[in-house]
Formats: structure tokens, C-alpha cells, sequence
């Protein structure tokens, strides 16, 4: 074996804490290293090139490369070889850069700490196996989870390059949040507007299959090769008969605070979620209908002329097959009734923004017009309090919720220009217009007469006058004192959360959640769309707080990522499997309940002992299942099952080595 | 009277004989008398006549199912003598897919608990050759030199089999119950909890750390590293023992060195850990008299004690170390937040 | 403080706009008129309070504030303000606004300097600078 | 020299996606930790075998971390819930033996907790430190 190491200086980053030449000259001396050089860049051409001539010159067949982390440039290193004719997996990295050149600052010690950490490497991939990958075909469908603008977005996207999708859609109409909204910064286009066009193309488009008041209730398989299970709730109303007439939305008796806005109307227990809903068919709530609470009632079925509404309907469980799956399950908006200074439930002039903006909204509650809640009057002075459970680590999300600065300067522009002589105050710690045409949207929501006053508000409370205003206590930064302001209405940017079954979700997707319960993403820079688990992509706030541009760019992104992979037609396995060495595996199977892909199966394998033919079970992996965990080989007792790339051997050789 | 072992041991032989002569199986394996006095040894039946060599005491401690997987028991229909505790294992030996159960007739014996033959020897005061034994309903009557003694059988019998709760074989795992006549338990009731047979594991708790350490040095420095402990264990049943091996060598050739024995007794109790059937072969056997079985035990008791009661060789498998969930204790999600 | 009921209206405020040519509701308070004004240090309002207190309509307060009468009318903060709102103007024109109620104000002349207040900025906008 | 203070010897498992990214994280944001680590990368704390972590001490190890991805995070469903259970049972069973089970850690450390992971280190270095060389699974032929 003919070990070859390399010491990347990486510029400065690596060379200025630890002594690559003592290093390399170290290398030199351990066993089975016959060539040990250091280059400025690894990762340049030069560098590249530098190792082929090497491998070439040396007859090198391992190659240990130390310099950054393998998470960075391991595929990088691995193409060399392959290109070099030598198994990709031959190449082992010591990370002195992130693990040692970075955190440390004591030269000598770091420089024993690489020296260390190349031994590692060397005494690993002295033990190295040949891997190699196999070709899986591509289920050539997409899943796209959450109808939201993101989501309908993806699904148009992959659908318009010729592939068919599935939009599933917890609620009975796809649209999410941008159907409540009333205008869109920073442009003020009504959102319906803009929003509607797209629904429509959506449900009509040839290649997209709807699945409305569904959700998705389990996922196995992976990349190319998805099996989900979709709960189909049921409606209770047949799409194919049901003609939209409304007719059982009239009749139904019973109403129920109607959640698409905020619960500050009614609707009925049979309803659609809003005029312009995406289908346009209404669905039972049977938690609230009175047929199925009491067996009695049955009106909207009377009324009904084409016979659609089905009580016995049930909800149904839909297996389908996907390629690529994109994540835009999008946001809830924290209720910040957690806050107790800021009233909100205790007065009912303190309202969020959604609530205003459903008051904005033609359609909404109030037909546009903006009212107190507590006396139905158009309020006169509007204090909008921003980061209300944003960046706050005490009681709230310590992240930024992005969107609130423009909302509310668009709230108090609206407001000025709808309703003249209104005042709008607005504190605020910092205003964020990161944004292309932010900071103009800002400026003209200034000149318009937003007021802004540097500070967080502390408390608001009733004022206890004869209007039953509101006293906002506050501090404004500029005049270096406490403010008071006595206010008609209160309007609260809250903040975005996660949905919270946003970890179960991602719990069957093999895709985690940061610390705020957004999914995280395989590279916070590089590789924002995609997630750990291959096949797996994400668009919209499910990531992270976003407005609706970047929603819309980021579910282009994810749709491009399905097609390119559709595109190819083929996906790599993992190489580095679990394998089992058969000649030591007793069959007893207790790695098969550690699976969590189910890779691991029984088989007999025949053998001739004593010159008698003999049947006798072992376990066995599927490869293209098996993605690389190594649970089995840490449970194995007697060894037979070991991992690529991180062989037992391997792994004692580094233990050995240190 | 018929004591109950002498109409156990009688129908052991009729039933081996009978399958024998009916040509049903190959060979009856159980327990004959062995050349020491009191002791109880394997024994292979191929012909009716020799079938009544098979006998039955409480000596019969030997577990049989390791035997089946010998290459000499391949392709043979082969009826076993199984106590509760073997039949435990052996119905493990078959979820692992380690023998092939069509080809067996097990006969389950209404065990009466083993008796170890130091301890026996022990209460006796009397070396065990100079002692007749005779299996009365309150305890085994011993007649010696010294004169004649009745020693209850909570006295005298194995700390294991006292705690035993399977002591004979469920039904549905065997194909016969071979149960004597007469007095039918020798405890009555074996209901004592580990902690009290093994009140060892609650002593050496209670000892400080280094204390702790000492002990165990002191115990497995004894190691001889003969690996009879891994033999006699009728759950230790794999095709091939990473400590065989050479490559990598996870243990060497070094036989004196205590790191060694530690990671020997650790990795044995870790591969036996949720599927130990508590015979304590493994103790019984070891030339040097190392209490292995409290690795054993205290493992069993940890898994009881934070991730449920499950008894190895009964309860439906997976067994626990081959599957874990969200819902179990996190030890370390409390302390890493400090 | 409280806010009054009724701030300045917004033809008060259109008055400012009228005499300076600036939209004082565009400031966004950046405080750089206040960090480069020499005469911050004699002033009970500085000139970013001024203008906040200008942009909210609390006029009253402004127009009892001693820094109008203090503002030596350098023009710093005007050549440097980023949104181009000519705080030194602003100032001037509530001066003025001032001046025109009332000429003769015990403000325009101050004891502890020697020179009087209008006669420097006269002098200031004499000579440009 | 007397007041000499003891530097420990701390192998780290890191698992690929949460822990190993942490470690580059702390490098990427340049925080800085004792020199005392060395980390092995595994795919999922699950891969690491009891031989492993005992292996680890025998050669001279004063310290064993085995850093995986927070419960319920795992990028593989379930493997660190199975790195828990094992290790629960091997540090109750080092107690048992005496074997200074407070040399042997489980931490979960996700992806960007990077400053989880310095404290982590910083403190395991610091109370390693404290407790001096590991005397009890050492093999004693093993030259530090």
C-alpha cells in the first residue's frame, strides 16, 4: 500500500496556526506513507493537479488530504481520485482546519493536534474498502406538501416542465396565508388578485392532482423512490356532484367563529374557506355540524339538488409513489396572548395585524373598513407595537420575524390613504427593509405620516375614559423619554412560528428543524433548498421567516431541484452501506428491528459443510434502501455487520491511532 | 414413596425410549449420572436400551441447547431435555434463527430447581461422596457420616433458581411436559426477588467508587480468559465470536492484563445483556469463581428499572437493545442543557 | 409625557413644509445633525429632537425649546443630513415663524455670550457659512 | 513541575449531521476550545461500538464524547435513540464496575450549536483536568 498525504495550508487559515512543514515532515514517517508534500490550496486547480502528479509519480493508491472539513470539499477530493482511476472512497480527509487551525490558537499544540489527526486518517484509510454506488431509477412525480403560495408555486413549476404533481393541502381550499391578506408590499397589488390566477392555473393545470383537506400521514422510501401515505379527510361533500350553487351553506343553522378571519366573524358548520376558494366546493366540519353531533338535522342535505353531501363518507388513506418530495407547509402566526402587556384578550381594541389586515380586506370581516371591535367606530389614533414575541428570548421567538416592518408600513399607508385623518404611531426597535424597494415603501410609509418612535412598548392599558381607549406606554429613543400614547386601537405585529406539527412532519421526512422549529436546510448558504434527506426540498416560511417574493424564489429553486433530478432519470445509492459479511452472521436478525428503513432482510444463503450442502439463514441489505446509519453494525455482536466507510476496522484503526 | 425426581427420571425414559424405538428422532439428549458423586452430566441416547441411562436430579444444571447448534446435531431429528431456564434460550436459539425447531422434540421438565454442589457441600459439612441425598417435601434429608440432616431447599438451591419464574416450560414451546409425580415444587412458590438472591448487586452499589473498582479488580484479575463462561452460555450463540477474531483483534493474545478482562466482562455482559435467561451457567462454570452473573443481573435490572420488564426467551422479540423510541428516558438530555 | 390629544395638524406641519421646502415627516432620526452640531452642548433640545418633535406634531414643545435660539445656523447638519430635510433650515423657519408673532424676543439675545444671538446668525447667513 | 496542569486525552464520535457539523461550525465562527479532542467522524452516533468507546479508554483515552443530534432530530429516525439506550446501560454497568462512568459522555449538539459544542468541550476538558489521568480501563502496556 502506498500512502500519499497532503497538508493544505489554505492560505493563511490553516499556516498561521499550525506548522504545516512539521506536519508534513511528520507525515512522512508514518507507516505505509511514502510521499507527504504540502500545497497553498488543496482545493485550487494547482492543488488538484499537484495530487494527480503525485498519485502518478508516487504510485499512490490512498491519498490522505488534511485541510478543511470533509463536509466542505470530501466529494471534491473524491472526484480526483475517481478521475485518477482509484476508488473515490481510497481519499481520507483530516479536518485541521474547522477542528483545529480555527479553534485553536496555541501553535505548538495545534500543530501536535494535526500531526494527530493525520495519523488518524492514515491508520483509517489503511483500511479502506473499495465502495461503489449504485443507479436507482427515478419515480418521475412530485409531492409537494402546503398550498400555499409556495407550494402552488413549486407544483406550477415542475408541472410546467412536463411533470405530474401532487398538492396536498390541509385545509379545504388551497391559497394559505396570502388569501387573507388584503395588499402586498411593496407594490399595494391586492393580494387576491394576483394570488387568484395562480389557484386557478393550479387546479386546472394538466399536471397537477389536488388533495385538498388532506395531509400527509406517512413517508418511506427515498430519493426518486418516496412512498407516502395521504390521509384524505373526509369532506362529506361529493366534488363530482357538487355544482358550488352554496345553497347548504345558507341553509346551515349552525355558525362557528370562522378561523379565516381570526375568528372575528362566522361562518357555518358546511363552508367554503373563502369566496374565491381553490376547489370551490364546500366541506363539513363535522366537529361542529349538528348531524353528526346528534344524527338530526340533515338540511344541507335536503337542500342539496344535485344530492353531494355524503354523511357516510369516510376519511380515506392514499398510497402514491414520488421522486422528489418539496416541503411549503408555511406558518402560523403566534397568538400573543402570552405577552400579558400587551392586553391582547383582555381588550378588544388590541388586535394583531392579520386581524387588521382581514379588516382591510374587502372581503374580510368589516367589508374593508376598519373598526374598533369594542364599539364597531372607526378608530382615530392607531399605535402598531412591532417584534411582539420577535427577538425576544424572554418570552417569545428570539428570531426575526421579517416580514412585520413592511406589513405595518403598509398597514399605516393603507390607513392614510383609506381613511384620511387617522394617526398612525409605530414602535419599533429597528426597521428592516433588506428588500428590493423596501427602503423606498419604508420612506413613502414615513412621509405619508406614519409616525415611527424608537422603543418597545411596555405596557397597554385600558385608559378607562368614556371611549374605552387604550393607554400605550412607551419610550421614544430620540426624545429620551417615556411616551404616552392614548390610542384607539392597537395593532400587534406577531410573530411567525413554525407549524406545530412541523417536527412530526419532518420526523417522517428525515429532515430535522432548527431550534425554532423551521426546517433546516443542507447548507445555510450553498445549498438553502435542499435538506439532509436527499429528494427532500424546501420552499417558503417552512424554512424560515420570508416574504412572499422570496417564498415564491425559493419554491422555484425547490421545483428546479425535483426537475433536475427527474431530468437525470437516476439517482445514486448511498455507497457507503451496511454490508454483511456473511461467513460470520448467525442470522440471529436482531439488526432488523433497528432498521429504520427496513433495509434488512433474511436470507439463506446454502453452503457445503463436510461435503454435505447446507441451508442456513443471514441477514442481508438492501443497498438501495440502506442509508448508512451504521445503528445495525454498532448493535452486531459478533461483527458481521459493518458499515462502508466507517468499517469496524476503520474506526478501531482510529481509536488505534490516537 | 416414588421420590419426584426418580418418577421424572422414569418418565424421561420411557419417553426417550418410546421416540427411539418409534424411530421418531435420532438421538434423545439429556442428563445421565456422572462419574462424580452427585453430579449430573450430558448424555446422547441413540438406542431404546440406552435411554435408561437418562436420569433426572437437581444436578442437571448443564444447559443442552448449545449442543443443537453442533455440527454433529445438523440433519439429525434430535429430542431434547429441557429445563424452563433452557427452554428460554433455546426458543431464542429459534427467533435467531439458530436451529431449526421442525427437527426437534423438546421435552419440557417440570424443573425442581438446581442444586449447586459447593453450596450443597457446603451445608452439609460433610464432603459430598459421604452423603445420600433424599428428595423429601420440606427439604432434601442428607445422610452422612455426621448422621442425618434435613436442609430446606431455599437453603441449598441456586440463588437463580430461586428467582426463577419459568422454571418449567411453557406449553406451547414444547411438545411434552414431562412432570413428575409427588411432591411437586421443591420451593414452594418461587417468588424472591432478584434483589434479595442477588443481594450482592445492592452491595456493591452501596461501596464507593474506587471500592467498587477494587472488587472487580480484584474478581476479574482472576480471569483466566478461558472462555468457558462464553461455552457454557446458551444465549452466547454466535456463528462466530468477535473475540475470536483476528482482525481486528479486539482482544490479544495478553492474558494478564486486567484492561483486557474488562473488556471482556464488558462486551460479554453487553452481548447477553437483553437476552440472558438467568441460568447462571456462566458463574457456575468459571474455573476461578468469578461472580460474572451480577453483570448479567444488574443489566437486567437496569432495563427493567428504566425501559420495562421483559424476559428474554418469553416476551415476544424485538428484544430492547434492538429497538429504541422517543418516548424512553433521556439521562443525557437534562444534564448536557447545563 | 402623554401626547396630547391633538398634535399639530397636518397643515401646521404643511406650514414648515411651505417656508423650507422639506418634508420633516421623512426624517428618520439618524441623529447625524445632533453628532456633528457644535452647539449641542448649549442646547436643551437637540437638533434631532427637534425634528421628532417636528415629525410627531408636538409644535408647542418646539417652539419652546432654547435651541432654536441657540442654533448658530452653521448649516453642518443641513450639508450632511441624508434625507436632504436641512435641519438648520427647519430650525429657521420655526424661528421665524417665531419672530413674526412676536419680533422682539428675549431669546434673540442670550447673557452668557457676548455676541448677540441674531447678529451671529445674520452674519452666519451673510456669509455662507 | 508540581503545579503542572494534566492535559486529558478526549476522543470524540461525532455524528455526521448534527455533531461534526457543530465542531466545523465552532471552526467556521472561529470559537475557541482546549486542544484536547480529537474527533473520530461517524455517520450516526449509533455506529459506535461498545469495542469502541472501551478500545478508546484502553489506549490511554482520559475522556470518550459521543455527540449526536438532539432526540427526535436524528437524520436517520431513530439512531440516537438507540446511541442512548446503549450508552445509559454502559455508563450504569462502568458504575457498577467502578470504571469511572464520568469519563464517558453523551451529549446531543445539533448542527448549529456551535457554541453548545465548545461549552461542551470546554467543561469536559476542564473536569477531565480536574479528575487527572484515567487509570481504571487503562491498558497498562498503552504508552500515552
Amino acid at each position: 500500500m502506498r500512502i500519499g498525504v497532503f497538508v493544505c495550508w489554505c492560505g493563511s487559515n490553516i499556516k498561521n496556526t499550525v506548522d504545516v512543514d512539521a506536519v508534513t515532515a511528520r507525515a512522512k514517517t508514518m507507516p505505509q506513507v511514502v510521499y507527504a508534500q504540502d500545497v497553498q490550496y488543496l482545493c485550487s486547480e494547482v492543488g488538484q493537479s499537484e495530487i494527480g502528479q503525485a498519485i502518478d509519480t508516487h504510485r499512490l493508491d490512498r491519498v490522505v488530504v488534511a485541510a478543511c472539513s470533509p463536509r466542505m470539499h470530501e466529494t471534491t477530493f473524491q472526484k480526483l481520485m475517481a478521475a485518477k482511476g482509484l476508488n473515490p472512497y481510497y481519499v481520507e480527509i483530516a479536518n485541521i482546519r474547522e477542528h483545529c487551525s480555527w479553534v485553536h490558537t496555541d501553535k505548538e499544540k495545534a500543530t501536535v493536534k494535526a500531526i494527530d489527526l493525520v495519523k488518524k486518517a492514515v491508520a483509517k484509510t489503511a483500511f479502506a474498502i473499495p465502495l461503489t454506488s449504485d443507479q436507482l431509477p427515478v419515480t418521475k412525480r412530485a409531492l409537494v406538501i402546503g398550498g400555499g403560495i409556495a407550494g402552488i408555486q413549486a407544483a406550477l413549476d415542475i408541472a410546467d416542465a412536463g411533470y405530474p404533481v401532487d398538492l396536498v393541502e390541509k385545509e379545504s381550499s388551497i391559497g394559505g396565508k396570502m388569501a387573507q391578506f388584503d395588499k402586498t408590499f411593496p407594490t399595494l397589488d391586492c393580494s387576491a388578485c394576483i394570488l387568484t390566477p395562480k389557484m386557478v392555473e393550479a387546479a386546472t393545470h394538466e399536471n397537477i392532482r389536488l388533495y385538498t383537506y388532506a395531509e400527509v400521514a406517512a413517508v418511506s422510501g427515498y430519493v426518486g423512490n418516496f412512498n407516502v401515505t395521504i390521509k384524505q379527510k373526509a369532506t362529506s361533500v361529493n366534488p363530482e356532484k357538487c355544482n358550488g350553487c352554496g345553497d347548504c351553506v345558507t341553509k346551515c343553522p349552525k355558525k362557528v367563529p370562522n378561523e379565516f378571519d381570526c375568528g372575528s366573524s362566522k361562518r357555518k358548520a358546511v363552508y367554503t374557506l373563502f369566496p374565491q376558494a381553490v376547489p370551490n366546493k364546500p366541506v363539513i366540519d363535522r366537529d361542529n355540524c349538528i348531524y353528526f353531533a346528534t344524527g338530526k338535522c340533515g338540511l344541507c342535505a335536503k337542500v342539496c339538488q344535485t344530492g353531494a353531501i355524503e354523511y357516510q363518507q369516510q376519511d380515506e388513506m392514499i398510497e402514491n409513489q414520488y421522486g422528489a418530495i418539496v416541503v411549503a407547509t408555511g406558518y402560523e402566526l403566534k397568538v400573543p396572548d402570552h405577552l400579558g402587556e400587551y392586553a391582547y384578550g383582555q381588550h378588544p381594541d388590541v388586535i394583531t395585524s392579520l386581524e387588521l389586515e382581514r379588516m382591510l380586506n374587502a372581503s374580510g370581516p368589516t367589508s374593508g373598513k376598519v373598526i374598533r371591535p369594542s364599539n364597531g367606530k372607526m378608530p382615530r389614533r392607531i399605535v402598531f407595537i412591532q417584534c411582539v414575541g420577535s427577538r425576544d428570548r424572554h418570552d417569545g421567538n428570539p428570531y426575526c420575524s421579517k416580514v412585520c416592518c413592511l406589513y405595518t408600513a403598509k398597514h399605516t399607508l393603507l390607513l392614510n390613504e383609506k381613511f384620511p385623518g387617522t394617526e398612525s404611531y409605530v414602535f419599533y426597535m429597528d426597521v428592516r427593509t433588506a428588500g428590493k424597494n423596501y427602503e423606498e415603501f419604508y420612506e413613502r410609509a414615513r412621509q405619508q405620516g406614519a409616525m415611527y418612535l424608537r422603543g418597545q412598548v411596555s405596557k397597554v392599558e385600558p385608559l378607562g375614559d368614556a371611549d374605552n381607549r387604550v393607554l400605550v406606554r412607551g419610550f421614544d429613543g430620540s426624545l429620551q423619554r417615556q411616551v404616552e400614547i392614548a390610542a384607539d386601537l392597537v395593532v400587534l405585529a406577531t410573530s411567525m412560528e413554525a407549524q406545530p406539527n412541523a417536527k412530526t412532519l419532518g420526523g417522517m421526512l428525515g429532515i430535522s428543524t432548527d431550534l425554532n422549529g423551521f426546517y433546516t436546510e443542507a447548507h445555510a448558504k450553498l445549498r438553502p433548498v435542499e435538506t439532509q434527506a436527499q429528494g427532500v426540498y424546501l420552499a417558503g416560511v417552512c424554512h424560515g421567516p420570508k416574504d412572499i417574493p422570496e417564498a415564491v424564489s425559493q419554491a422555484s429553486g425547490a421545483a428546479v431541484k425535483a426537475i433536475i433530478l427527474f431530468n437525470k432519470g437516476q439517482v445514486k445509492s448511498v455507497p457507503t452501506t451496511a454490508m454483511v459479511e456473511k461467513d460470520r452472521c448467525s442470522g440471529c436478525m436482531q439488526c432488523q428491528p433497528v432498521c429504520p428503513y427496513e433495509a434488512i432482510s433474511q436470507e439463506m444463503v446454502v453452503e457445503r459443510v463436510h461435503g454435505k450442502e447446507r441451508q442456513r439463514a443471514v441477514a442481508t441489505v438492501n443497498r438501495a434502501l440502506c442509508q448508512g446509519c451504521g445503528a445495525c453494525a454498532g448493535l452486531c455482536r459478533s461483527g458481521a455487520m459493518d458499515l462502508g466507510g466507517f468499517t469496524s476496522r476503520q474506526l478501531m484503526a482510529e481509536v488505534d491511532s490516537l | 414413596m416414588q421420590s419426584i425426581m426418580a418418577s421424572i427420571t422414569q418418565s424421561i425414559q420411557q419417553t426417550a425410549a418410546a421416540l427411539l424405538a418409534a424411530g421418531e428422532v435420532d438421538l434423545v439428549l439429556g442428563y445421565t449420572r456422572g462419574e462424580r458423586p452427585h453430579q449430573s452430566v450430558p448424555f446422547v441416547a441413540t438406542t431404546p436400551a440406552a435411554a435408561a441411562q437418562l436420569h433426572w436430579d437437581p444436578f442437571c444444571e448443564k444447559a443442552l441447547a448449545p449442543y443443537l447448534m453442533e455440527e454433529s446435531y445438523q440433519n439429525k431429528r434430535v429430542a431434547v431435555v429441557m429445563k424452563g431456564c433452557d427452554a428460554r434460550a433455546l426458543r431464542l436459539m429459534i427467533s435467531e434463527s439458530r436451529v431449526d425447531r421442525e427437527k426437534l422434540v423438546v421435552l419440557g421438565v417440570q424443573c425442581q430447581g438446581m442444586i449447586p454442589r459447593e453450596k450443597l457441600e457446603a451445608a452439609a459439612g460433610e464432603p459430598l461422596h459421604q452423603l445420600t441425598l433424599t428428595w423429601q417435601s420440606e427439604g432434601v434429608e442428607l445422610t452422612g457420616r455426621k448422621g442425618s440432616q434435613t436442609l430446606s431447599y431455599e437453603a441449598v438451591l441456586s440463588p437463580f433458581c430461586l428467582t426463577c419464574q419459568h422454571a418449567t416450560p411453557a406449553v406451547t414451546e414444547v411438545d411434552q411436559i414431562i412432570a413428575g409425580s409427588g411432591e411437586k415444587a421443591l420451593v414452594k412458590g418461587k417468588n424472591i426477588p432478584p434483589k434479595e438472591a442477588f443481594s450482592d448487586i445492592e452491595t456493591i452499589e452501596k461501596m464507593g467508587a474506587e471500592e467498587r473498582h477494587a472488587f472487580w479488580m480484584q474478581q476479574l484479575n482472576r480471569c483466566i480468559r478461558c472462555y468457558s463462561c462464553r461455552n457454557a452460555c446458551p444465549v452466547c450463540t454466535c456463528r462466530s465470536c468477535i473475540f475470536d477474531r483476528e482482525n481486528p483483534d479486539y482482544l490479544d493474545a495478553a492474558k494478564n492484563q486486567p484492561a483486557q478482562h474488562q473488556f471482556y466482562h464488558v462486551i460479554r455482559a453487553f452481548h447477553v445483556a437483553d437476552r440472558c435467561v438467568g441460568c447462571g451457567e456462566c458463574a457456575r462454570v468459571c474455573p476461578e469463581g468469578i461472580p460474572l452473573h451480577l453483570l448479567n443481573q444488574k443489566l437486567i435490572q437496569d432495563l427493567t428499572q428504566h425501559y420495562g420488564a421483559f424476559t428474554p426467551g418469553v416476551d415476544e422479540v424485538p428484544n430492547p437493545l434492538s429497538c429504541a423510541g422517543a418516548h424512553e428516558v433521556d439521562p443525557f438530555g437534562k444534564e448536557a442543557k447545563k | 409625557m402623554r401626547f396630547p390629544e391633538k398634535t399639530a395638524s397636518n397643515s401646521q406641519r404643511e406650514d414648515v413644509k411651505h417656508m423650507t421646502g422639506k418634508e420633516v415627516k421623512d426624517c428618520y432620526q439618524c441623529m447625524k445633525c445632533s453628532a456633528g452640531c457644535p452647539m449641542a452642548s448649549h442646547m436643551d433640545r437637540l437638533p434631532h429632537e427637534m425634528m421628532q418633535l417636528a415629525k410627531l406634531g408636538l409644535l408647542e414643545e418646539v417652539y419652546a425649546s432654547k435651541s432654536l435660539w441657540i442654533c448658530a445656523s452653521c448649516m453642518a447638519c443641513s450639508s450632511r443630513c441624508p434625507r436632504d430635510l436641512e435641519p438648520a433650515s427647519v430650525m429657521e423657519s420655526f424661528r421665524v415663524t417665531l419672530l413674526r408673532e412676536t419680533p422682539n424676543r428675549e431669546e434673540t439675545c442670550d447673557g452668557d455670550l457676548t455676541v448677540p444671538r441674531q447678529a451671529m446668525i445674520a452674519s452666519m447667513r451673510k456669509h455662507r457659512r | 513541575m508540581m503545579n503542572e496542569i494534566y492535559e486529558p486525552k478526549i476522543v470524540a464520535f461525532c455524528c455526521n449531521w448534527c455533531s461534526y457539523a457543530g465542531a466545523d461550525l465552532a471552526g467556521t465562527g472561529r470559537l475557541k476550545y482546549p486542544e484536547n479532542i480529537r474527533i473520530i467522524r461517524v455517520p450516526c452516533s449509533s455506529r459506535v461500538e461498545v469495542a469502541m468507546i472501551l478500545r478508546a479508554f484502553q489506549n490511554g483515552a482520559d475522556g470518550v464524547l459521543i455527540a449526536g443530534c438532539h432526540p427526535g432530530d436524528c437524520h436517520y429516525d431513530t439512531g440516537n435513540y438507540h446511541t442512548r439506550k446503549r450508552i445509559h446501560l454502559l455508563t450504569s454497568l462502568m458504575d457498577f464496575m467502578g470504571l469511572s462512568p464520568e469519563r464517558l459522555w453523551l451529549r446531543w449538539i445539533s448542527g448549529n450549536e456551535a457554541d453548545k459544542f465548545q461549552a461542551t468541550v470546554t467543561a469536559f476538558t476542564q473536569e477531565l483536568r480536574a479528575m487527572g489521568a484515567s487509570d481504571k480501563v487503562r491498558d497498562l502496556r498503552c504508552s500515552r
